[in-house]
């Protein structure tokens, strides 16, 4: 296996001089995926809490404020209040596939968030195929909202469901074919690889126009890939209820719910490090100190995540079918020529580079 | 392979769907069952009775005073409006000569409801949609309208303000004041509804041309208010019958030929405008006097027939009194707009998708106690 | 280590195929195949194949499961259980099984695979020139025939939407509507 | 062309939206029309016609204005008062007169609508402020006016 850990290498070598080589390694993958899982969590209730707050001041309102201090405790009383609630389920429902669907979606997007270099070393899979494994990662995590429509055994969530899946098929165009056009300059599809291209200029100022466009295309496919309003059918409140989610309680709901919030992280984080230099800082003003590019790189995803939250909570719904319209004959047909726009830059060399 | 083999090998099914009575959509306990082939509906069929509390039968046991309270439980969001439909009738029964003033009254705050209830609508229809931040900016302007009915009649929804007669009582002080601040507070504040949904690329798609209603359609449903005025069909009561003080005032109807979900929504922003309007001509020269013509107290109508029609925030609200001369109502009977409107759903939906469904639904500005009584 | 990893994928793969073919409950099947492919990535990841396993995620479980699923929605209750095979089917599924079998593990026993160390993974740019190389050991004819392959499964896909849309504006309803 | 310029059109409508949400977030901490409202009690005032619950006020003899007239229980649409009489012999003229035992209102079953206030003659019952009426049992919404062993005020007729 030539799975690069590299993430904090002291770590690493430390464990391996104390222990034997097997035991070591089964160590390190643990505590790998204990940080991670305390990544995921942390990260889910808070961006949770932050939705709300969010949420709150664009709508003139101030928001959770009661359970700590300024609400921070919120989210955790919500999760413990999940934990213990009953798990309710319809009586004709699959019960295996129905209880496995929340499964699929939470592993799927913990997967994703191991492939992100969130500073220099810290990063648990440096896989060479970086971005496509991303794009075949996010791909299956449909079918958990998918199986979780059908199964529940209930006809909104049954539309939700359809609705997702027509709409997950879609978008993923769009999704990849906006991130190949920046791999068009990075040359590489490998994470850290692709950082390390866009220490000559963020690659949103490298490929400037056609970059920007592949930008704008992939937050608009990316709100999509998560569900979230201005494209959020497969919910849809107002018209199925909840959507595929209709007939879930408890911690199962709850796993639906903190990974729309993990992959809205996710889809900011792709954002982050292939437009604009992952954990780099702007003109390189903080390179001396490694540990600041977690700062860098966690606040550029906020303010995507920021961004996302703004479409969220200023647009209306799309129809399904305007929302297929969008994709088929305005996404897509641009990216396409986009892509032979940003061809021709790369090119004739024509990016920009410091 | 030619279309019909086709066809066979790919038959779909229809379902039904129940949408409501606990159904975000439906604003209340309404029932619509849906048959639906994919998304697109193939019929809807309201359900009614959910929360059916027998109002008219009721009225037929209470005095004519007591009748009016019964009106707020309505159409709640009109329910100012409701009020001052059975005070007319009573009033116009007994021939009694009502002050100016209270007629002045009585139209600014039949505006004001008017304005707060297009307000909520509003609000809601941005939710409908999915566009959930209006609801709050809409909530945000009505509560200043809340806030002057609170001070003036004591409460926010179910004001039970008017008597037969006059008023319960007198404005407050801060009536006039507070009015004008608000006019002027929302006068910057409607620009900004526009510019937040009504201009919006998606809300104009999700809106033109669906849920299409024709001007013969619209009458021949019976259709009233920005529903029938959204396909063309002029019937405002304010103007063509006016009662209380509209014929004082100068306003214009607001009339859409287009007759989709736009146009409805169209017609109560700009309502909203008139609205605005007709206050401003009012407020300033409220004429002095008294606020209530001293009444029996228990009133007797006179044997007869007696109808009058006003125009709350959802169209044309009909009062039918059958008395036999004594002082309850022989048969009490509300002609309103939500239902004869609600009628028209299955019409102006089939052939949608759900979504459509709920936007052309909002549009409607369905209030289902309104429906149900 | 990596023997572990190996026999623990090669057992999953194993049982979920067998459950596949036996679950009774259509999209429980196609779930069970998903782990299959699931565990088939495992092993090219394993292997150090990982642009192939990326592949079979995103086409196989991504794309081809996707649909399926998507299909067996659209077609399928959830009550529905598929019927019985009879006796005489099932063994004669068996034995074509077993023989299949058997020829695979005979031309693996006969065939020496020579071990060779290949730690070190494709690079991206060599897949990318390889697929469109015309030279010998190129991939650009196989590649063009798929591409025409999924042109003709669009417009076949294509005809079907429309002849259906053709269908249902036929009714009065539709016309009723535009009457309107 | 107009495809390019449905997108133009369309980017700088959904931008205007965003202008104003982004404008009232800028803003969120000014404008929260949110009311603190367990906090704020102290502070927190009712209008004066704000119609909570129907009170028959006090004065400090115990004395109370209700005649016993049974004009609120009358208009009330819905049954909500109910009042106990008797005709008892009035100390200061010694004359039998109809006096109130007990003025029994019924919260459960009120809408304010306010019809009992304006009927009565004699001002004896008006509205309060408190508008927090939830209780945990329902028997506790029935209450009586008039506060044990009150009489009524001198001078009050009818």
């Amino acid at each position: 296996m030539n799975i690069s850990l590299s993430i904090t290498k002291n770590i690493h070598n430390w464990l391996f001089s104390i222990m034997p080589e097997g035991v070591a390694s089964i160590t390190e993958m643990v505590l790998i995926a204990v940080v991670y899982l305390a990544i995921f969590a942390v990260a889910g209730l808070y961006l949770v809490l932050l939705e709300r707050r969010v949420a709150a001041w664009f709508q003139l309102r101030i928001g959770p404020n009661r359970v700590g201090y300024q609400g921070l405790l919120q989210t955790m009383a919500d999760a413990l209040k999940l934990v213990s609630k009953e798990l309710t389920g319809t009586i004709k429902a699959d019960k295996f596939l129905y209880n496995l669907a929340p499964y699929f979606v939470i592993v799927t997007s913990l997967m994703a968030l191991a492939l992100f270099p969130f500073t220099q070393e810290f990063q648990a899979f440096d896989i060479n195929i970086g971005i496509f494994f991303l794009i075949a990662i996010s791909s299956i995590g449909v079918i958990g909202i998918l199986l979780g429509g059908w199964a529940s055994n209930n006809k909104f969530a049954m539309i939700g469901a359809m609705r997702s899946g027509v709409q997950t098929i879609s978008y993923e165009l769009s999704v990849g074919l906006s991130l190949i056009t920046m791999v068009l300059i990075s040359g590489s599809l490998q994470l850290s690889e692709i950082v390390e291209v866009q220490k000559n200029g963020w690659l949103i100022v490298q490929g400037h126009v056609p970059a920007v466009i592949a930008f704008m295309i992939y937050m608009i496919a990316g709100t999509a890939e998560t569900n979230r309003a201005p494209f959020d059918l497969v919910e849809a409140e107002s018209e199925l209820g909840a959507g595929f989610h209709t007939e879930y309680s408890g911690m199962k709901f709850a796993y639906f719910f903190l990974a729309e919030f993990i992959n809205m992280f996710i889809i900011a984080a792709i954002a982050t490090t292939i437009f604009f230099g992952g954990w780099l800082s702007p003109f390189g003003i903080t390179e001396s100190i490694p540990i600041l590019g977690l700062f860098w790189f966690l606040g550029k995803t906020l303010v995507l995540i920021f961004l996302m939250m703004w479409f969220r909570w200023t647009f209306p719904r799309l129809r399904v079918d305007q929302l297929l319209t969008l994709e088929w004959k305005y996404l897509l047909p641009l990216n396409l020529l986009n892509i032979v726009l940003m061809a021709l830059i790369v090119w004739l060399n024509l990016t920009i580079q410091f | 392979m030619d279309t019909t083999t086709i066809k066979s090998n790919f038959k779909s099914e229809e379902y039904f769907i129940n949408m409501g009575p606990q159904h975000p959509a439906t604003h209340g306990v309404l029932r619509l069952l849906l048959t639906i082939d994919g998304e697109i509906i193939k019929k809807v069929e309201p359900d009614l009775g959910y929360i059916h509390r027998s109002i008219e039968k009721m009225c037929e046991r209470d005095s004519y005073q007591q009748i009016v309270h019964l009106t707020d439980r309505m159409d709640y969001l009109s329910s100012h409006i409701n009020n001052e439909a059975v005070c007319l009738t009573v009033e116009n029964a007994l021939q009694l000569e009502i002050p100016e003033r209270v007629k002045v009254i009585r139209t600014i705050l039949g505006e004001l409801t008017r304005l707060a209830s297009h307000q909520l609508w509003w609000g809601v229809m941005g939710m409908d949609v999915g566009a959930l931040t209006t609801y709050f900016y809409g909530f945000r302007d009505r509560e200043l309208i809340n806030d002057i009915f609170e001070e003036t009649c004591g409460a926010r929804l179910t004001m039970n303000y008017n008597i037969p007669g006059g008023l319960m009582f007198d404005i407050h002080p801060n009536f006039v004041q507070r009015t004008k601040d608000f006019i002027t507070h929302f006068k910057t504040k409607l620009p900004e509804y526009d510019r937040l949904l009504t201009g919006n690329v998606i809300f104009q798609k999700r809106m033109k041309g669906v849920g299409i209603l024709s001007k013969e359609d619209a009458i021949s449903f019976g259709a009233s208010g920005p529903v029938g005025r959204g396909s063309g069909y002029s019937c405002d009561v304010r103007k063509h019958h006016p009662y209380s003080a509209y014929n004082q005032v100068t306003f214009n109807e607001v009339l859409k030929t287009e007759g989709d979900s736009l146009a409805r929504y169209q017609v109560r922003i700009e309502e909203m405008w008139e609205s605005m309007a007709i206050i401003e001509q009012l407020i300033d020269n409220i004429p002095e006097g008294e606020y209530k013509v001293a009444t029996n107290a228990v009133i007797k109508l006179p044997k007869g027939e007696f109808y009058q029609k006003v125009e709350t925030a959802r169209g044309e609200l009909g009062v039918y009194i059958n008395s036999t001369g004594t002082k309850n109502p022989y048969r009490l009977k509300f002609r309103s707009p939500g239902f004869s409107n609600l009628s028209l759903l299955n019409h102006i939906a089939v052939g949608g998708k759900i979504g459509d469904l709920v936007a052309s639904m909002a549009t409607l500005d369905l209030v289902i106690p309104d429906i149900d009584r | 280590m990596e023997k572990i990893i190996f026999y623990i994928l090669a057992i999953i793969i194993i049982v979920f195929a067998i459950a596949s073919v036996t679950s009774r409950k259509m999209l429980r099947s196609v779930i069970y195949l998903l782990f299959v492919l699931c565990g088939i990535a495992g092993i090219y990841f394993l292997i150090d194949y990982n642009f192939l396993a990326a592949i079979q995620l995103t086409v196989y479980a991504g794309g081809i499961i996707v649909l399926i699923i998507f299909s067996v929605l659209l077609v399928h209750h959830i009550e529905m259980e598929l019927e019985d095979i009879k006796t005489s089917k099932k063994i004669l599924v068996g034995l074509a099984s077993l023989l299949g079998l058997g020829v695979f593990l005979t031309t693996i026993y006969a065939y020496n695979f020579p071990v060779i160390e290949n730690s070190n993974s494709i690079d991206m740019d060599t897949i990318g020139l390889g697929l469109l190389s015309y030279e010998a050991g190129g991939f650009i004819l196989p590649f063009e025939v798929i591409s025409v392959l999924l042109l003709a499964a669009m417009i076949g896909a294509i005809v079907i939407a429309k002849g259906t849309k053709i269908a249902t504006s036929d009714k009065p309803k539709g016309k009723s509507l535009e009457k309107n | 062309m107009s495809y390019f310029g449905d997108i133009y059109r369309g980017i700088k409508t959904l931008l205007t939206g965003m202008s104003v949400t982004g404008k009232y977030f800028l803003h969120s901490r000014k404008g929260a029309i949110t009311q603190q409202y367990p906090d704020n009690r102290d502070t927190l005032k009712m209008f004066d016609r704000f119609r909570g619950e129907v009170v028959m006020p006090h004065n400090e003899n115990n004395e109370h204005r209700c005649t016993g007239c049974q004009k609120c229980e009358l208009a009330c649409p819905n049954g909500s008062i109910e009042i106990i009489w008797d005709r008892q012999i009035d100390p200061e003229s010694g004359k039998k007169k109809k006096m109130i035992d007990q003025h029994i209102y019924h919260l459960g079953m009120c809408t304010m609508c306010g019809l009992c206030i304006e009927a009565c003659p004699t001002d004896a019952i008006l509205w309060a402020q408190n508008f927090e009426n939830s209780v945990y049992n329902r028997a506790y919404l029935t209450k009586v006016l008039n506060k044990p062993g009150s009489k009524l005020m001198p001078g009050v007729e009818e």
